[in-house]
């Protein structure tokens, strides 16, 4: 299954492909865009990604995973293009015989795809004003 | 796709690396690729050093991004290759 | 949304009842009726329960994760009756602003429900033998 | 529902408490609920105690079972009062 994705994440959908009869646990996490007070009047999210290297990237994020926790099952998705206030744009399920694994697992792949997996977003306000927003998983943009 | 600029001086002795720009970067400089000439031995530092130089607005570009090489994050004193393909990436923002 | 249900458990339902535009994170655990290879050839589980002390327990769980993660919002459903392989037996939903609460929040209910709510599994296997299943959140279960 | 077991021995001097049993407890008893009549003063652990020599097979039923009082699991120390309802909880098992 492909990681980025330009449809909407069926959250369902990608939690089938990891269950199975001998995987008593399975945890996801589903980021989505959002309209808190902080954010400002944002409509929409688009993301844009450096595509070949996400993809990289994810699958060793994936396979170091796998590496740590051998009985787990992993899928992950991003969606890149435009998002919409309250639809996801990442979903991480992890399926294992047990439910300690299933929580680290997933913590594990969203923690590092949000520090390594190289995809941007540009906040969609109100009114159509475009920003870039950069929430400082490097060095400079904490400056 | 610009023609290599050339930077290394010494036509002899240089190699040629791809550089990609991504997101506000692209943006700011008005490019997404690149090819940049440089002394054998160049580090990933020394081209980001030579990009700020020689592409429009280029000090726009911190002089220590993150950079990606061959879609692998990859330190600034990292010795390149002929023909290695670079990566400038704004702060990351996935999730 | 009552806690306890003897039809299926409707997972995104579940999730939608705690997902809004200012929750831009949701993480969810589901425990489903495994047949893996020490369990032996189970075909299902019959879940039993105390039933007032499981809601009234069940709801206490809800509000101390609600007092130590006063932004996050949370749906716990769990099964009872006759559940087959393959099928949820438990599900919690925990959306919150940001993911660590999610995650956090999630965790505690799960790890909480496990230890003190009164619901008990009897195992139903291949040629219909039943047997009790007691994974021993009681000192007694250990000795 | 039984008629009361009387432990008590004084009838001047008892609380009457309900007690359920559920699952295997259930079971292996063959009674899901029966009232206790206890001295005064009887503790959770007396309240046991008494059950298990009353009811059919109650040696089946640990001393120290997980017990819930009025749907909170207490101690076996807890002193009881008359009209309380106690539970008897198997080791839980769910999720």
């Amino acid at each position: 299954m492909k990681s980025l994705v330009r449809d909407p994440i069926d959250v369902s959908k990608l939690a089938e492909a990891v269950s199975s009869n001998h995987l008593g646990a399975s945890t996801t996490f589903v980021g989505s865009v959002r309209r808190g007070p902080e954010d400002g009047p944002v409509q929409a999210i688009e993301y844009t990604a450096y595509e070949e290297m996400a993809e990289a990237e994810l699958a060793r994020i994936v396979s170091e995973a796998t590496e740590r926790w051998p009985e787990v099952e992993l899928a992950v998705q991003h969606r890149l293009g435009l998002v919409s206030v309250g639809e996801a744009s990442v979903a991480v399920v992890a399926g294992a015989p047990h439910r300690a694994q299933a929580f680290e697992a997933c913590r594990y792949v969203i923690e590092e795809l949000k520090k390594r997996v190289p995809i941007w977003k540009k906040e969609v306000l109100d009114g159509g004003v475009e920003r870039w927003r950069e929430d400082g998983a490097d060095a400079e943009g904490k400056r | 796709m610009h023609a290599p600029y050339e930077t290394a001086g010494m036509a002899d002795a240089h190699i040629t690396v791809t550089c990609r720009l991504f997101a506000r970067y692209a943006e700011t400089v008005g490019l997404e690729e690149c090819e940049l000439e440089l002394p054998v031995g160049a580090t990933v530092r020394e081209a980001v050093a030579s990009l700020r130089r020689v592409v429009p607005n280029g000090s726009s570009i911190p002089e220590q991004p993150l950079v990606a090489l061959n879609k692998q994050q990859v330190l600034p004193d990292h010795v390149l290759l002929d023909g290695d393909q670079l990566g400038l990436l704004p702060p990351l923002a996935g999730g």
